[in-house]
């Protein structure tokens, strides 16, 4: 791979990112543009693994384009097809008042000049020498983190408090989506084809994420790999019609929803009683609290986004069960 | 707990704390709450006593308290803060004796009363302010706690009315603050000094100084209620007689009069002021309110906007004795804000008297009344006369000062001719009053009689306290001589003012 | 190695700007939700592109974690966005 | 005394995760909680004001490559004022809530809303401060939405999707820092920036987005649905608190971090916004039909206050009178904290009792709720600017800056917002004053009426007469 054919993939691939970008954009049909927007997100994830970020080209094919797509398509079902049609389109073909058009221009231009102005800063960044005082503390203190993958390192010991706030944000939105109601109505039951691909999938689902949460220590990975995995087996029984989607009930459902925050903060505090400072792990223990601690990460972030694909609070299993018997009196 | 600097703190909490007490009364609890006003009232005037006694005797009574660095509020007894609390206490006993009879079955009365002893522990806290950032305050407290008072009827013009002053006061309040921080900026910390602290100021700052002065005069003006600037007062009319009684005879208008002889005299100094060309301008526009007011008060045939245009020029007369160069003439003027005080707040509780005992609002309906309610038409008698100038009443003492002063500062070409004009005026709108109240037989039935003539013409509480103010008024001009009286305290702070 | 940071850094503020007008001119709940996650993509990208150092070199981790937080805020954020439309839509149609 | 640092984070988001899994007791164990956060605040108050800035190296890495909590006078102080309104309005929203379900939903979310703005109030690290915005933003709006009537869900959604675009543009600010100087930690940063293509793009990028979130003039037009449709100790919180954290940012990173980059021209411009949010924000408070509408478009307009102290602290060299200026704005920012949460929370009981909260027909109701029409009262006292509050002082502070500098455009502006300040605020208490009669006892219903008027008499009382510590605890910097 000599630098031009490098260059000729670069240009290519980043061409068809900002390509789909531009036509998830523009497209007046939503389902169309959420569709090209999980395209644009399949690719972002190649332009992570060519920038050598593999962490992020996991996390963004399983969570930004995965997962994002799946609650964008849910949305979009959500809207009966006939009505996203008409709605998009009356204003479309009167013709357009001369005020939009220039309003256009005019947002057009300002994020153009936005892009200038950044793209000016980014040019004289990238000019001067890159600074590598952090990089090189990561690499020294790399041994003292416990783990050797130092993107796991930075996340879960060196800006471990980002992690635990980011999870107390991922907790925040299913709270507020509960708070909003009580959760849809499930899928149709999947026919035979669908559910033989379940039937296969969902185990080998279940078993990357374990390998993946395994292997964060060491190689690229970690909790919200596997958490996004494990969500997608949930989703993919819940899109197969299927009642158990691996969701607790009542009370254990408060408890895993709260693991995530509750085991860091548990962690945190009994350091801190210890006469350490909040979340500074002893390097002996380092690797085993970030096990425990990614653990429980892993099963709180499946749990959310599964709730928040679901859509709020699942009714008690014995509703959906009647519910399930009940549509299949219809369908049959 | 040193006593000198609680002093002029307990003076103001005296009626801060009963006010604050009240606020939080059930509404029947009648007893206690005449108690506490009562007492508040009681307490206050003996530690006002003391307080007399002592600045006589070149004693220093001062409190101090950071709001922030280099803005203290600071409470300060001197001559002049002490003539204007003695004139506030004696009339806020007197006002809280005649609301409690007059407010007998009214509904509201924790509210009134709260709002009441707020509005003069603002008026007393804003004598004893010991510079202009403490006046700015109290200034601003004495608008928010007379606003309630003005509204408390709670009829759609009483609502009207509080808008209009609220509107007049706080606009004035702003610009008054304005010129209290450009002169903060400019000179620090503004103390109030006997003979002013602005004449060492460098005289490039002399046009930013007149800028100042107007913004300060204007702010004071309003609640002076000079020409422009009165629009307020006869609205405030409204308001229950024993509140247009203590805002006419004591607290709003003497507060913007006060100011104004505190800006005069204890921050630019008079002498500075004159310097400036400014005392001539003040001059003019007191001598206009004094003239327009009494025209104006001629043709109101509702007694109480009658009164209250004649306050819109009685008042003007402390201006006019500011503007008067010399110590006579701020004699004069300092004489008359108490000697204004007593007859102005006597024609209003006569007025409320004839309103609630007979329900006369009208000067057309007052024929005979001097028959049915004798004790109270001679008090107005002597107050009115008081009013024009007719000795040995206290008006005439104020007046006489005036007068000489104008002369000895060389001023009498203009100051004189207003004098007479306006007692001429005087006289004009007070005597037919008196006559038809004497001499002309009652019509066949009053208007609404509420309380009929048992053994006192009205209720006592009712007849009392202007009997009492207009026998004040009358020993303040007897006994002028004596020592304490209101004459010999203006001469004292005249003195100290122009350091003789 | 100049160049893939350069052009890599440069497609961010394409996108940026480009998420940025779709999230202003949609008048559609859903796009305006896609346009802003475009915008987080493109800002992702400018992290990951300053973090590139060169073919062999590692790369500079931070930037990769900041990014990995931002992703699933991103994906919370999008998730509330959605349950609000859809209790919108909710509210509209039954009134 | 550092541990209160740490304890003012986990303590409010242990007792979110304690009434998430306790829902029976979730309002006595939010209430305990409140407190224990409301001692760790004093604490580190009292810590800030004996030792100086403190400083908390999170997992004991040192701040260029963990992230450090610090605490100076500025934070220490809005720590305080957060705890306390949070603490009163949670007390209201023990009695305001009846319907169980809304209850034990809101109370989570109520305390990771707490914790987000002491995190960000303590937050040394830029893009720690990214994600304590989300965290923010995410919380207030799903409180915001928890009314679940519709107009409340759209303010919702379009306050959240004017927040994500404010944080997209936060992100973007804060990756060309890191692309620019290589570190996110304030303290470096400060030591590091120097004017140039990259401090002004990404100060521009920051400050944008959160004039987004702080709603000033032309950004403001989400803020008034979305407090006026969220329920009372929300709307009191968001108003009080969560636009001006976002605010307290751009001072902090105006004044502080960025200041050698800060050029006269984008703080007069700031200024000038400011002035329009005044003069727009009175403007439209005195036309507003509803209690509530009129309360938000006075944030609108409070802020604006605050932005006018920009252009005056650039042009007053540093020495005794821009740090008395700068006093002011403090000043002038903890007084409308207080007095806003109590004027919602009043609005909110008027809106219980009365089934409304127009202004027009009030008549009625301000007479038989007295202690609710003096809590408004003392909380319009203070929102005026009128002695004795707090915010005399400040806009003394301001009148003052604005004569030492000569730019009289801000005392102008000044003057004329406290004059509308006082039409729309005695609008409302022109009703209190009419025929109906007067209830025997002035308090009404306690748990809810207290708050209130303590919150309203901290502002146009407390602050006004023992504020001058504020101005000691202000020289105490990072």
């Amino acid at each position: 791979m000599n630098a031009t054919s490098l260059l000729v993939f670069d240009g290519l691939l980043l061409c068809s990112i900002v390509g789909l970008a531009w036509a998830s954009l523009a497209s007046h049909d939503e389902r169309r543009g959420v569709i090209l927007f999980i395209a644009f997100g399949l690719l972002l994830a190649v332009a992570w693994g060519r920038l050598l970020a593999p962490d992020v080209a996991l996390a963004e094919a399983a969570i930004g384009a995965g997962l994002s797509g799946a609650l964008l398509l849910a949305a979009v079902r959500k809207q009966s097809p006939g009505s996203s049609r008409t709605h998009a389109n009356p204003d479309r073909n009167r013709s357009e008042s001369g005020a939009k058009v220039v309003l256009q221009w005019l947002v057009t231009l300002l994020c153009a000049a936005l892009a200038g102005t950044l793209a000016w800063a980014l040019l004289h960044a990238l000019s001067s020498t890159p600074h590598d005082t952090l990089p090189r503390a990561i690499s020294d203190n790399l041994v003292a983190s416990g783990v050797s993958n130092p993107v796991t390192a930075v996340l879960l010991n060196f800006r471990a408090y980002d992690t635990l706030l980011e999870l107390a944000v991922l907790l925040t939105a299913v709270l507020g989506i509960f708070a909003l109601g009580q959760a849809t109505a499930g899928y149709q039951p999947a026919g035979p084809v669908f559910d033989g691909l379940v039937r296969w999938l969902v185990p080998v689902l279940i078993l990357t994420a374990g390998y993946l949460l395994w292997v964060g220590a060491h190689a690229p990975g970690g909790a919200f790999q596997a958490g996004a995995t494990l969500a997608a087996a949930g989703v993919v029984l819940r899109l197969a019609g299927r009642s158990r989607i691996g969701l607790p009930d009542g009370f254990a459902l408060r408890i895993v929803m709260a693991a995530g925050v509750g085991v860091f903060l548990l962690v945190g505090l009994t350091l801190l009683l210890l006469g350490r400072s909040f979340l500074d792990y002893p390097p002996a223990w380092a690797s085993a609290l970030i096990l425990l601690i990614e653990t429980a990460a892993m099963l709180s972030i499946a749990a959310t986004l599964l709730l928040a694909f679901v859509g709020g609070q699942p009714q008690s299993a014995g509703v959906t069960a009647a519910a399930n018997r009940q549509r299949e009196e219809i369908s049959r | 707990m040193n006593w000198d600097a609680w002093l002029p703190v307990l003076v103001v909490a005296s009626s801060l704390l009963p006010g604050l007490v009240i606020f939080f009364l059930r509404e029947g609890s009648h007893r206690l709450r005449t108690a506490l006003n009562l007492v508040g009232a009681i307490l206050k005037l003996v530690l006002v006593g003391i307080l007399i006694w002592g600045v006589f005797h070149e004693h220093v009574y001062e409190s101090r308290w950071t709001l922030a660095p280099g803005l203290d509020l600071v409470l300060h007894a001197d001559t002049l803060s002490v003539l204007f609390v003695t004139l506030s206490t004696v009339l806020w006993l007197v006002t809280t004796v005649y609301a409690i009879g007059y407010l007998e079955n009214a509904p509201h009365r924790s509210r009134f009363f709260g709002f009441f002893s707020l509005c003069v522990s603002a008026t007393v806290g804003l004598a004893l302010a010991g510079n202009l950032f403490t006046f700015v305050i109290f200034y601003e407290l004495l608008t928010l706690s007379t606003y309630p008072l003005v509204a408390h009827r709670g009829t759609p013009e009483a609502v009207r009315g509080a808008r209009i002053y609220l509107a007049y006061t706080l606009g004035g309040g702003m610009l008054l603050l304005i010129g209290t921080v450009w002169l903060h900026v400019l000179a620090g910390p503004t103390a109030f000094v006997e003979g002013g602290i602005l004449g060492s100021l460098p005289t490039e700052y002399h046009p930013q100084l007149k800028v100042i002065f107007l913004l300060l005069i204007i702010g004071l003006g309003v609640k002076a209620a000079l020409v422009p600037l009165h629009g307020w007062l006869p609205q405030a009319m409204v308001a229950p007689a024993p509140v247009s009684a203590l805002l006419h005879a004591v607290a709003v208008v003497k507060a913007g009069a006060f100011g104004i002889v505190r800006v005069v005299y204890d921050v630019y100094g008079v002498n500075f002021t004159d310097q400036l060309g400014l005392l001539t301008g003040l001059g003019i526009a007191a001598a206009i309110t004094i003239v327009y007011g009494s025209v104006k008060a001629l043709f109101q045939d509702n007694l109480k906007k009658r009164l209250a245009y004649s306050t819109v020029s009685q008042v003007s007369y402390i201006a006019l004795g500011t503007a008067i160069l010399g110590p006579v003439g701020t004699i004069g003027g300092i004489v008359h804000l108490v000697h204004q005080g007593i007859m102005k707040i006597t024609l209003f509780f006569t007025a409320g008297n004839y309103a609630e005992t007979l329900g006369i609002h009208k000067v057309s309906e007052m024929n005979g009344v001097g028959r049915r309610m004798p004790a109270t038409t001679l008090a107005f008698s002597v107050a009115a006369l008081g009013m024009i100038g007719v000795p040995p009443v206290a008006g005439f003492v104020s007046k006489w000062y005036l007068g000489l002063g104008a002369v000895e500062a060389g001023m009498a070409s203009w100051v004189m001719p207003v004098l007479i004009t306006s007692s001429i005026l005087n006289a004009a709108y007070f005597l037919p009053v008196l006559y038809r109240a004497w001499f002309r037989d009652p019509g066949p039935a009053w208007p609404a009689e509420h309380i009929p003539a048992a053994r006192f013409e009205t209720s006592a509480a009712l007849l009392w306290p202007p009997v009492v103010t207009a026998m004040l008024a009358l020993a303040a001009g007897l006994f002028a001589a004596a020592p304490y009286s209101p004459l010999e305290w203006a001469t004292l702070i005249a003195h100290r003012e122009y350091g003789l | 190695m100049m160049t893939t940071q350069v052009l890599y850094g440069l497609t961010a503020c394409v996108i940026v700007a480009l998420g940025l007008r779709g999230a202003l001119l949609h008048a559609s709940l859903l796009q305006r939700v896609v346009a802003i996650n475009v915008m987080g993509a493109g800002v992702f990208m400018l992290l990951i592109a300053v973090a590139y150092r060169g073919p062999g070199l590692p790369p500079d981790p931070l930037p990769h974690a900041l990014v990995l937080t931002g992703i699933v805020v991103a994906v919370s954020a999008t998730a509330l966005a959605l349950a609000l439309a859809r209790r919108l839509h909710a509210e509209q149609d039954n009134d | 005394m550092t541990d209160a640092m740490i304890g003012l984070v986990a303590l409010p988001l242990t007792g979110a995760l304690a009434t998430l899994l306790l829902p029976r007791s979730a309002t006595a164990v939010a209430v305990g909680t409140g407190l224990a956060t409301t001692v760790a605040a004093g604490l580190l108050l009292f810590g800030v004001a004996t030792q100086g800035a403190l400083h908390y190296e999170i997992g004991g890495w040192n701040a260029g490559l963990g992230i450090a909590l610090r605490a100076d006078g500025l934070s220490a102080l809005l720590l305080m004022m957060t705890s306390l309104v949070v603490l009163a309005a949670s007390v209201y929203a023990s009695a305001y809530f009846s319907a169980d379900s809304t209850r034990d939903r809101f109370w989570p979310l109520w305390l990771l809303l707490w914790t987000s703005l002491n995190a960000l109030l303590l937050s040394g690290d830029l893009f720690n401060l990214y994600v304590t915005l989300e965290l923010l933003g995410l919380s207030a709006v799903a409180l915001a939405a928890l009314g679940g009537k519709r107009a409340a869900v759209a303010a919702a959604l379009r306050y959240l999707l004017v927040g994500l675009l404010g944080s997209m543009m936060f992100l973007a600010g804060v990756s060309l820092i890191y692309a620019g100087y290589g570190t996110l930690d304030l303290a470096m940063l400060r030591r590091v920036v120097e004017p140039g293509p990259i401090a002004w793009t990404a100060l521009a990028l920051m400050t944008t987005g959160l004039l987004l979130k702080t709603a000033l003039f032309p950004l403001h037009f989400w803020l008034p649905p979305a407090h006026a449709s969220a329920p009372a100790p929300v709307s009191a919180v968001l108003s009080a608190l969560v636009v001006k954290a976002a605010f307290y940012l751009v001072l902090r990173l105006w004044l502080d971090v960025f200041a050698n980059v800060v050029t006269p021209v984008a703080a007069n411009l700031l200024g000038l916004l400011g002035a329009s949010a005044v003069l727009w924000g009175s403007w439209r408070a005195l036309q507003a039909e509803r209690l509530k509408l009129l309360a938000a478009y006075s944030t609108v307009a409070q802020l604006g206050y605050l932005f006018l102290f920009f252009p005056l602290l650039l042009a007053l060299p540093p020495g005794p009178t821009r740090d008395l200026a700068a006093g002011g704005l403090v000043m002038l920012a903890l007084t409308h904290g207080f007095a806003k949460a109590g004027l919602f929370l009043a609005i909110g009981i008027i809106q219980q009792r009365c089934g409304h909260d127009t202004i027009r027909d009030l008549d009625g109701t301000a007479q038989h709720l007295p202690a609710t029409t003096f809590a408004i009262a003392l909380a319009g006292v203070a929102l005026i600017g009128l002695p004795p509050s707090g915010a005399f002082l400040g806009k003394w502070q301001l009148l003052a800056g604005a004569v030492e500098t000569g730019q009289w455009l801000w005392l102008l502006v000044t003057a004329t917002g406290s004059l509308l300040a006082t039409a729309y605020i005695f609008r409302v208490l022109g009703h209190a004053f009419g025929h109906r009669p007067y209830p025997n006892q002035p308090v009404t219903v306690a748990r809810e009426e207290w708050p209130a008027l303590l919150l309203a008499a901290m502002a146009a009382l407390v602050l006004g007469l023992a504020g001058a510590p504020v101005w000691k605890l202000l020289e105490i910097g990072i």
